[in-house]
């Protein structure tokens, strides 16, 4: 019998301005992350509707998580406060429907902070990875 | 007739279960019978009707009809049938027993629809009198005798013993195997006809559905009192999904990760996005949608076959729906002193 | 159904070293709707480029995914190589294999294994673009700027100059703003009315520029380069055109009593008045609240002085509507009301001042002609504690502002030296929190206050200030000697914090510009676009946008015109394809939209509907103003029923896009 | 017990028939039985007469009728509203969802509704009628005789936590106008956070599982008012019509209720309508109680015109991780 190392699926919604240039800087900088991320371009955070989320968990996801500016910097000046209410809000739903708080997450990452992407990058996949496989929200369809 | 003790109820659920999957009205957390897998612990629900209906075990809500299985750009066709296997559904009361029947007639006429044929042959009926039917039951007004229960065993309780009547073949060959002990008719007798004094106490004991039937289609589709009567429907599909007879369902694609999933599932003729079509949605008013729904039950299904109403009374709209809008208040209303 | 082209670049080994391009470009030719799939290695370059090219024409694609660098580093590129070969430029979709995959990835199967994920991902991106076109709107060429203070003709002289024209509204019925009433500027020294005038007459002489004074704004519409404005001018009962400004009036005229804003009320106007000398226009304005003629129909003084015949008491407030391409903003700053701040007691004495009165006592225009002299008693003060901060860096803002404003710690200081410079024999006081003098030759200016001139700066709040006979007693703690001071004062400054001037906020909600809780207009961002409000086509200059002095006012006017003029040189502005549609037929009209757009982008109206039952209604929908729209994608998500999506970022591409990854 | 009488009610709208300042009148009709009263648009003074009823059966909450209702005609149209049918009337005024000139709001005093299926559990099958007493419910079963059912087993959950007996939107108020209560109505919801994730998890699968998707909560929910909802639109990508996974239940009720959040009222009528009794009023109070807790008290529809918290924002907004830690200590 084959042994493969469970390796959890990522969703990362990057906003253009500053979370996605963060990862751009992670790359420059060479700081590896695991491959199990894999980063959707949105323009702002507050872009990311909770049917996205939910979307991702359905079609076989195991985390997701939002980055945005750092509150005040947002690029279009308020967006990422509205998804902070938002997520809040959502991430508090699904916590309170016995769905792993883990498994979603929201990080400021800016520009600059190719360190902070790649580390929280890291961070993320090692705490799902340790919550294994996501079977609370999965559609067992989709893995026909 | 056979009988066994109430007591025992448990080993003749066990012995049914070694040839059948047995499923039964259960409580269930939130207080209320739904029908439920029997297994060790699982106690018989004496409430007179499950939420849902019977409806479920032939058709149920959703069900796969087959798979595209996509690799690069070539598809592969997928069967997603499975065998099935021989089920027991107990406790059936008599308006849903009735209920197959109905939609046998839709399922069963060529083209036979197989899936459904499949659960049906699979099925064995055994079907509960009602002892204490309610202030919503109007099984009487479609001809349905709820003291003599249709199915393939007619099951009665009285204080301490189930009496067993094999109706059918079926039936029989299930019983013979289970052993049960040998009865006379008479607690069982007594039982009807108390059964049938019970039932015509009803406050709906009097509701006749002479005024309705498969010619009435004039006389009933431009009634003004339609406007009335579906002005404060909300559109939802509650009615519908609690009836033992609705019988309409959309076949949809769903999207795996690998290609597509071909299902049907129940539609409501109450909703605007009634099975969808390009050309849209026939009927464009919740006046033409709700006109639907009850024309349909009085007067199409009885024009399609033979008369049988498309409705058996089991008053289930009458509980559920979030209005208290139901077919009892619509006969009364279109057929005024008739009804 | 889209004929979509892959193109995997190798970026010479910095992708091909950890990705194997080759088994990315074939993988990829298996997603549903590619044609084409190729790799090269360098897809920037010209031939890199011309592969692009050639493949869209040969093989007709509809659309394109570039495997490479980031988007960020070449989208454009990338999207003008599409346009050059007849492809809408947003059909370009990039899959970054680069920085978020080769350069963070070691080994080599799984960075092929994620490459060929996120090709597949952009490939059902594309799958679902369409292509776009950015709006084109005119540009109106003509700036509107709100407020002729020093920011104000700062920006509409700079815009003037550049050959736009300007108008300046004014609600005063003289430009010229705080800074008129100034008497020296920090740290040089010179006089503001020396600097200022000047300026004010260029504006009054330039050709470009109208001055609308005694005049406010009463409604905006419309947006970026096509803004429409309606300006209110007050009736000011004397014909602007035929005043000549002699002034005789304002010595005829029998209602004395009335006191003189210029000069903070610390003396008295007539009810027909030119606020100051230099004032531009110079033109009288008789004020309505005092003119007994315009109150009891008896008098008619001025009217009779009047050789010009300008006196009309029969004016009304007149209405302009004119069309704007931009907006400045430059509204200004007040001292805020001392009236929660008790303690030093400046209701219950007239020697308690603020330092703005105190401006005006030392001004040579002002009430005691710029000799110091107390307002009780018109004697020399000899002792003077001025403090700082009052209302300034208040926890809690229960009756203060939360932040520093800044310019009072320089004009304290300016007081503070030139009191002592003019009056050695005067004990002058600074009470402090901290000195804060960052800014070109601001901090020798200060030591030279407290080294050259004597001025006592202590460390430390004044607690409570009492009047007793003809004194101030002033109670106070100097922290750093760590002991209660009691000073016997004659005159007691505040330096009160500066709030923006109350016609701010109702300016704001016409102009959809976002402020912050001190009611401080917002920038566009806080620095990379500090001189704009987020709101396209407006623009802010000076004290509005938050506390300044006058170089930065100057210079942060000078820049909004810079932007100003920028945008009224083009003829047409080209929008940001991607914003937001609303579907009319699915939105609700509930205003959620709008109120999270931080541009004011969204409108609503009223529209006729045909209903699935063939009967129509009349239903409330909203707009999206593409000229606006920045395209951030927060009304999508505040949208309940989807109504609302964005182009290029469309829910069923990002959808899509997540389908594709979780596969 | 309701303060008013049916005759009281009834007068009036007859006095505003006559006077012409409505031409249609929205009230609750008899039904079959004593319980199963209808909502209705009355034309006519006669058919009032007729039909109309007001008793403890009265649960259902015009407001979003007048959404649809206010586009017809030029008449006004008059409508009873309970205190807590005030709030969704107001709400939907926030968004714009009617013309309030189109509109006489009568506001009614309620004691409290009957929660019809409670009654039928205390007082098994087969009800003969039920008659309002002062100790109580008074079922008059079929085979069981009288039953008795004290008022405070027999009314709806909502009722038994009430948050509001205070008229926030009327034209005219008949009898006495009621506080804002102290409710208890997040008891359950602290209870539910007090739970673990597995049991949490366990208790809403058991819960959502029984869903039909028949829509009656969306339906019935004077805050679903979409001109098309997204579980019915087929480009939305979660368009559905049965809850064919587990899911897909999960789905329709996060969704339904993020949609909701900040602009849900606290009506109940979900969790009233619900064929399968799940208890949907537990996931909007949920939002609520976060809404509350994360970004001060928030009645939604307590006041035209406000703004709801999801469409609004501070820079010291708490932190979607905190918010998840605070969610789970506040039990």
């Amino acid at each position: 019998m084959q042994v493969t190392e469970y390796k959890p699926k990522i969703v990362a919604f990057c906003c253009n301005w500053c979370s996605y240039a963060g990862a751009d800087l992670a790359g420059n900088n060479r700081l590896a992350y695991p491959a199990e991320v894999k980063i959707i371009r949105v323009p702002c955070s507050c872009r990311v509707n909770p049917m996205f989320i939910l979307r991702a968990f359905q079609r076989g996801a195991d985390g997701v998580i939002i980055c945005g500016c750092h509150p005040g910097d947002c690029h279009y000046t308020s967006g990422n406060y509205y998804t902070r209410r938002r997520m809040a809000l959502l991430f508090s739903m699904l916590n309170y429907l016995g769905i792993e708080k883990e498994r979603t997450r929201v990080e400021w990452v800016s520009a600059a902070e190719g360190a902070k992407f790649a580390a929280t990058m890291n961070d993320f996949v090692q705490t799902v990875a340790a919550l294994g496989e996501n079977k609370r929200l999965e559609d067992l369809r989709c893995k026909l | 007739m056979r009988k066994i003790a109430v007591a025992k109820l448990d080993a003749l659920f066990a012995a049914m279960a070694k040839t059948h999957t047995v499923y039964l009205p259960a409580d269930g957390a939130d207080g209320r019978a739904q029908y439920t897998r029997w297994e060790a612990g699982v106690v018989y629900s004496t409430a007179l009707n499950t939420v849902r209906s019977a409806k479920d075990f032939f058709f149920p809500q959703t069900e796969n009809l087959m798979d595209f299985k996509m690799e690069g750009k070539s598809i592969e066709l997928i069967d997603t049938r499975d065998e099935g296997e021989d089920f027991i559904v107990f406790g059936v009361r008599a308006c849903d027993v009735r209920s197959f029947d109905v939609l046998d007639r839709v399922f069963l006429a060529e083209p036979v629809d197989s899936y459904y044929a499949a659960r049906r042959a699979h099925g064995v009926i055994f079907s509960m009198a009602c002892t204490r039917p309610a202030e919503t039951c109007f099984c009487k007004t479609f001809g349905i005798d709820a003291a003599e229960p249709a199915g393939d065993v007619a099951c009665y309780i009285d204080a301490d013993t189930l009496y067993l009547d094999a109706k059918t073949e079926k039936g029989e060959a299930v019983l013979a195997a289970l052993g049960l002990e040998d009865s006379d008719t008479a607690a069982v007798d007594a039982q009807k006809a108390l059964i049938r004094e019970r039932l015509d106490a009803l406050p709906l004991s009097g509701l006749s559905a002479a005024a309705f039937g498969g010619d009435k289609l004039d006389e009933y589709f431009e009634r003004p009192e339609w406007k009335t009567l579906s002005e404060t429907c909300l559109g939802c599909g509650t009615c519908t999904f609690v009836c033992p007879t609705c019988q309409c369902y959309d076949i949809r694609d769903f999207k795996t990760n690998t290609g597509v999933r071909r299902y049907r599932c129940w539609d409501s003729c109450m909703y605007s996005e009634f099975t969808k079509m390009s050309a849209g949605q026939p009927r464009l008013t919740q006046l033409e949608r709700f006109r639907q729904r009850f024309m349909h039950k009085l007067v199409y299904y009885p024009a399609n076959n033979d008369g049988i109403f498309g409705c058996v009374g089991c008053g289930r709209c009458l509980s559920r729906c979030p209005i208290s809008m139901n077919i009892v208040k619509v006969m009364k209303t279109l057929g005024g002193k008739n009804v | 159904m889209q004929r979509i082209g892959v193109f995997v670049c190798w970026c010479g080994s910095n992708i091909a070293g950890t990705v194997d391009v080759e088994a990315v470009s074939e993988a990829l030719k298996k997603e549903p709707g590619v044609v084409f799939s190729t790799n090269y290695q360098y897809m920037c370059s010209q031939a890199g480029q011309d592969i692009i090219k050639n493949a869209i024409a040969e093989h007709k694609l509809s659309g394109i995914v570039v495997c490479s660098c980031s988007p960020r580093m070449h989208e454009t590129t990338f999207r003008k190589t599409a346009a050059a070969a007849g492809l809408n430029p947003y059909m370009v979709e990039i899959a970054n294999i680069r920085e978020q995959c080769s350069w963070v990835h070691k080994d080599k199967l799984t960075g092929t294994e994620k490459a060929i994920i996120l090709g597949r991902t952009a490939i059902a991106k594309v799958n679902l673009n369409a292509p776009l076109t950015p709006g084109e709107s005119p540009v109106t060429k003509r700036a509107l700027v709100i407020g002729g203070g020093i920011a104000g003709i700062q920006t509409a002289l700079d815009i003037a100059d550049a050959g736009f024209e300007v108008d300046i509204v004014e609600k005063q019925p003289t430009i010229g703003g705080k800074m008129a009433q100034l008497d020296k500027t920090f740290p040089t020294l010179d006089c503001a009315a020396c600097i200022l005038t000047p300026k004010m007459v260029d504006v009054a002489q330039h050709e470009k520029i109208r001055i609308f004074s005694y005049s406010e704004v009463e409604s905006v519409s419309g947006f970026v380069g096509n803004f429409t404005v309606n300006i209110k001018k007050k009736a000011r009962y004397v014909k602007e055109d035929v005043c000549t400004g002699c002034g005789l009036c304002t010595e005829k005229c029998p209602q004395k009593n009335v006191p003189n804003e210029f000069n903070l009320g610390m003396d008295n106007r007539r009810a027909i008045y030119i606020p100051f000398a230099q004032a531009v226009p110079k033109v009288a304005t008789i004020d309505p609240r005092y003119c007994t003629m315009l109150k009891t129909g008896k008098c008619g003084v001025c009217s009779k002085v009047c050789t010009a015949g300008a006196i009309d008491y029969k004016a009304k407030d007149e209405y302009i509507e004119e069309k704007y391409g931009a907006i400045v903003v430059a509204t200004g700053y007040n001292p805020i009301s001392m009236e929660k701040f008790d303690e030093f007691a400046y209701s219950q004495s007239k020697d308690v001042i603020t330092s703005l009165e105190f401006e005006r006592l030392t001004n040579a225009a002002g009430p005691t002609a710029g000799v110091l002299l107390r307002p009780s008693d018109h004697k020399h003060p000899k002792t003077i504690v001025f403090v700082q901060c009052v209302g300034s860096r208040c926890s809690g803002a229960e009756k203060g502002k939360e932040y520093c404003s800044k310019i009072c710690c320089m004009y304290t200081a300016k007081h503070a030296m030139l009191t002592r410079d003019k009056y050695p024999d005067t004990d002058v006081y600074v009470f402090y929190i901290d000195v804060r003098t960052p800014g070109k030759a601001f901090d020798e200016f200060y030591r030279r206050a407290v080294e050259e001139y004597g001025v006592h700066y202590i460390k430390g709040m004044v607690g409570k200030v009492s009047p007793q006979g003809d004194k101030l007693m002033v109670q106070a703690s100097d922290l750093l000697a760590n002991k209660q001071l009691h000073i016997e004062a004659d005159l007691v400054v505040l330096a009160a914090a500066i709030e923006p001037d109350a016609s701010a906020r109702p300016l704001a909600t016409m102009l959809t510009a976002s402020m912050d809780t001190n009611d401080f207009f917002t920038e566009a961002h806080p620095k990379l676009r500090p001189v704009e409000s987020p709101t396209a086509g407006v623009f802010l200059s000076g004290t509005c946008q938050g506390p300044k002095d006058i170089p930065e006012t100057v210079s942060q006017a000078g820049a909004a015109a810079a932007k100003v003029i920028g945008l009224l040189a083009k003829d047409k502005l080209t929008g940001n394809p991607c914003v937001a549609h609303s579907n009319e037929l699915m939105c609700n009209g509930c205003s959620s939209c709008e109120r999270v757009c931080p541009y004011g982008a969204i409108t609503y109206e009223d529209k006729e509907f045909r209903m699935p039952d063939r009967t129509t209604r009349m239903r409330r929908v909203a707009k999206v103003n593409e000229a606006v729209c920045q395209g951030c994608g927060a009304c999508t998500v505040a949208c309940p029923s989807g109504a609302m999506d964005l182009k290029g970022f469309a829910s069923a591409q990002i959808m899509a896009e997540v389908d594709a990854i979780c596969k | 017990m309701q303060a008013l009488t049916r005759e009281v009610l009834l007068d009036r709208a007859k006095a505003l028939f006559a006077d012409g300042t409505v031409d249609r009148a929205y009230g609750w009709k008899r039904g079959e039985f004593d319980y199963d009263v209808t909502p209705g648009l009355f034309r006519s003074v006669e058919e009032m007469e007729k039909e109309f009823v007001f008793d403890d059966f009265c649960g259902a909450n015009f407001s979003k009728y007048l959404v649809e209702e206010t586009r017809k005609g030029e008449g006004k149209i008059l409508v009873f509203l309970k205190p807590c049918d005030t709030y969704s009337f107001n709400q939907l005024l926030t968004e714009h969802r009617f013309d309030r000139e189109k509109v006489y709001a009568v506001g009614i005093p309620c004691e409290g509704m009957a929660d019809v299926t409670k009654l039928k559990a205390e007082a098994a099958e087969g009800i003969r009628s039920i008659t309002a007493e002062k100790e109580g419910f008074v079922v008059h079963t079929l085979y069981d005789g009288d039953k008795t059912v004290p008022r405070t087993e027999g009314l709806s959950e909502r009722c038994l936590v009430c948050k509001s007996k205070k008229h926030v939107a009327y034209d005219e108020l008949l009898g006495e106008d009621g506080e804002v209560a102290d409710s208890a109505r997040f008891d359950e919801v602290a209870r539910l956070e007090a739970m673990n994730a597995d049991e949490r998890f366990a208790f809403w699968q058991r819960e959502l599982s029984r869903c039909i998707r028949c829509n009656a909560c969306r339906d019935v929910c004077p805050a679903c008012t979409c001109e098309t909802c997204v579980f019915n639109n087929p480009n939305s990508g979660v368009e559905s019509k049965a809850p064919v996974t587990s899911f897909e239940e999960q789905m329709f009720h996060i969704i339904r209720a993020f949609h909701v959040a900040g602009r849900c009222t606290d009506c109940g009528e979900c969790s009233r309508v619900c064929p399968q009794h799940i208890p949907l009023h537990l996931l909007n109070r949920k939002f609520i109680k976060d809404i509350n807790a994360f970004y001060g008290e928030y009645q939604a529809g307590a006041e035209v015109g406000s703004r709801a918290p999801l469409v609004n924002y501070t820079t010291a907004d708490l932190e979607p991780g905190e918010a998840v830690q605070r969610g789970n200590e506040h039990a």
